[in-house]
């Protein structure tokens, strides 16, 4: 069967999630991971979205951190004070999806701006609940498309820390929880090499080449001793990604016009 | 006690050049028919607050309603950028607008300590984070306890916060469900709140007893405005307009397909009515 | 994963001699057969923490299971004061017995912290009380923005809380309603949780989306116990048995009696079933 | 029609109160006096437990802060967290009422011990939400019993603090508030005096001599340069409040025991 890279991406982040995990889903591609394991290997996964909704079962993947479905599907909403007080500061989030506009070696992330801090050439959206997902889940998964835009020598902004210079500099900061122990993207998967923390290949999707990863990568990416091979989508995580992607077509682009209420 | 007004009167009387706002809602009861007629009413110099500004806030910053923007994240949920937001911050168009930027972490807490009356929050967050570097309103302070370094942030107090609502009664109490957001801590840290509902009703129909109620003499003003949250959604009223916040992108993009669309849409459907 | 335990093995299993337990309820939902239990089985030096100890804790005192109380009022409510727990620290009977006093507020933030991973919390109080002399667990530390003054106390990390709840369902998932107290809190402050619940269920019956719930994996054990909180009372099951309240003060007032009851009443009462 | 001390106390405390007051009520006496001023001149008057209940409207007294009839009545019942930090410390109570074992001259409250701490002659029960109900409201009415063991030189410990030492103590420790602002006892009404904050008799209750009251002070009590006479209960006020205790009384001896779920 053939597939996409982003097809790969999804799938392989899906895999990592365990049943009993409970996690901190963010919107695009860590939403589609998270339900797609939701709806092969890990049914009883809890999903956590940041607008308080805990243990929700959307049937479609929402387009914002709180559609209606979030909430209809969920076994109980809390306030958004509450979600980052009781739930993530309190330490009950055992995975946490992280992407950003910029990635560096380290793990490191910027949602913030390309340029200059004060005077932006793009003024991106800003970190949002990365901040703290990134030093109070007990890991944390970034899901990043890979190339030269996006894993760079340097970020232009630290929004959200992973392992800052390498090391043990997120111990030196009093953090606790692991930082960002997988990346996965359209290419590969990445690890923090121990010791260094400096991220290096662990495993290439099918088909792609090492020179491949090389030229898409904005600093001189390493690989692990033995790289594996990311074994291919199976038929069945690839039917139910396009079910779920068929079925999130449908109900987005359905017009929910404001109408009188009916009750 | 509150009163009840209509939309046209009670931004005429709570929204001041110049003054302190914040429109709250995350992404759903975003209180979009408020926004608009800020704009219509050409309210100028606002500084708003928010978690998540979204394509409101990108519509009032592109209409030259917005000196500052507080906020955690700004952009098109599952979407993209703002572009209004980035054409004011990185070419001054309409004029130049100044941000300051935190976590929602920072800010959830800063709007919980304005509601208790606390003049900062503290809290474990911004660990090596640039942000400490370029907002001055992130601090530290040490656990007396343990010696612990917690991060720090003003309380936020708007001099208005503007919430929709499924419903208010007759004595202004109003209920919320579904994603209540912060907008409970929104209002109870502001001076003043104004509250926009789907209905006014006889009954409240809280579903339980610890549902979220915001007592009458909590709240300055009650406006009775259906759909008033379209094109976000009213939980047990109507959904979501998932295509038109994909749409919006194509429309924010360009300058002239913007303030076309506000023409049509927003100044000239209220002036028609 | 939860456990659906017996009283008799969750008691066994979750309560140590010497650690530190909340026993919570505000009036409402009070874990009494939980606390029953603790005295059969002749728990030791505990140390008790709750807002309001009442009854359940004057038993325990009484029984001698306990070492240490954290609490800010401690009385028979509308009636007077406990008669086993002023023995206890007038008259060290059956042994003495330590207090560190605090006022609502501190324990309500105390809880809160706890429940939020923080080593302490802050608030505005105890100004001019002579608690801040006698209690080396409040201190003051000062807003980095405004200069003011505030209290800190540290959060509160019970090893256990026990709970009592409307209902479980069959994953564990428990929901509280009414006058829900501090319990969130101090069970997402407990390394451990033990919840007893009138009635396991299919179906939770949560009366709306932002009902108090606790999902099954904050949760340790849950044990299904029928009139749990009896005197106390469960909203939607039982009302509160005033009268008891009100006759506990002659019981509890004298030692044999106070013995003798207990013998009768939960000592012998269960091992006969 | 006759009428007791106690009955006066609390139709007193009931005056004062009025419509638009949000009172923070606490059990016994300034439960009595906020129902009672509910049911008869303040029928909007908002209620509020500690245990959370807002906007309550019991039909009896209820015998504890938390009596399923308070949250049965409320217009929401918000967690304990909750009502101190945005209700209590977010400065939205108008009236607290607050009572105790002791009080001094300047409004100080010892609900703490009799004796000395560490070893009490009488360990009571504590302030429980007292110490910041004190310095949060907008103003306290105490309500207590007049005689020389509750109205005392010195207190043996301040768990409340009234007026500290009079004159500006208060604003010297930053608080804000107007403080006891009112005492309501069986034989008089106290306020403090303008500038040294000294509780003062400003008004003696029916039949009630000078003497009296300093015979059942314990500090060389002082009277205002005019001295009022409290109006007597009206018959409405009487009835209406013997009516309620009866209701009460009924309420609370019927026994409650614990039965199966009928619903």
């Amino acid at each position: 069967m053939e597939y996409s890279a982003l097809e790969m991406m999804a799938i392989a982040a899906a895999r990592v999630l365990k049943n009993e995990d409970v996690c901190f889903v963010g919107i695009g591609a860590p939403s589609e991971a998270c339900n797609l394991a939701r709806l092969t290997h890990a049914p009883d996964i809890t999903l956590i979205y940041e607008s308080g909704t805990i243990g929700t079962r959307p049937a479609v993947l929402p387009l914002s951190i709180g559609d209606p479905e979030l909430s209809e599907t969920a076994l109980t909403t809390v306030s958004v004070p509450e979600m980052f007080q009781y739930w993530l500061q309190g330490g009950r989030i055992s995975v946490g999806f992280l992407g950003g506009a910029q990635l560096d070696r380290f793990g490191n992330i910027n949602s913030s701006v390309i340029g200059d801090y004060q005077r932006p050439k793009v003024r991106l959206p800003g970190g949002g609940g990365a901040p703290e997902i990134a030093s109070q889940c007990g890991q944390t998964y970034i899901v990043m498309r890979q190339n030269r835009r996006t894993f760079v020598e340097q970020v232009d902004f630290i929004t959200s820390f992973g392992y800052g210079r390498g090391g043990d500099h997120r111990q030196q900061l009093g953090i606790t929880t692991l930082g960002p122990t997988l990346v996965v993207t359209d290419l590969c998967l990445l690890r923090p090499e121990p010791g260094t923390h400096e991220l290096i290949v662990t495993s290439l999707h099918q088909r792609v080449t090492r020179e491949e990863v090389v030229r898409n990568t904005g600093w001189p990416i390493r690989f692990a001793p033995v790289v594996e091979q990311t074994q291919p989508p199976t038929i069945d995580e690839l039917t139910i990604l396009r079910e779920l992607h068929a079925r999130t077509e449908q109900a987005h682009t359905g017009k929910a016009l404001p109408h009188v209420r009916t009750d | 006690m509150t009163s009840f007004l209509s939309l046209q009167a009670a931004i005429a009387e709570y929204v001041q050049d110049g003054s302190t706002i914040a429109l709250e809602g995350f992404t759903h009861l975003i209180p979009f028919a408020a926004g608009h007629e800020i704009i219509r009413q050409q309210k100028r110099d606002l500084c708003l607050i928010r978690m998540t500004p979204d394509l409101i806030y990108d519509q009032m910053i592109g209409m030259g309603c917005v000196r500052k923007l507080i906020f955690s994240w700004g952009g098109n949920p599952g979407v993209g950028t703002l572009h209004r937001l980035r054409d004011a911050v990185e070419h001054d168009w309409p004029q130049s607008l100044e941000l300051e930027e935190h976590s929602h972490a920072a800010l959830a807490n800063a709007y919980a300590a304005g509601a208790a009356g606390l003049p900062c929050a503290i809290f474990r967050g911004y660990q090596g984070s640039d942000l400490v570097k370029v907002n001055p309103n992130i601090r530290f302070i040490q656990c007396p306890f343990t010696g612990e370094q917690l991060a720090a942030v003003p309380a936020l107090r708007p001099d208005l916060t503007i919430i929709h609502a499924q419903r208010a009664d007759r004595s202004g109490n109003v209920l919320l469900e579904g994603i209540i957001g912060v907008q409970k801590e929104a209002a109870l840290a502001a001076r003043r709140v104004l509250v926009t509902v789907e209905e006014i009703v006889d009954d409240l129909r809280a579903p339980g007893p610890n549902a979220a109620v915001l007592p009458h003499w909590t709240i300055s003003a009650v406006v009775q405005v259906p759909n008033g949250a379209y094109p976000s959604y009213t939980h047990g009223y109507y959904g979501r307009d998932n295509a038109f916040y994909t749409a919006w992108d194509a429309i924010a993009r360009d300058r002239e397909a913007f303030l076309a669309w506000m023409q049509e849409h927003v100044l000239v459907a209220r002036s028609m009515k």
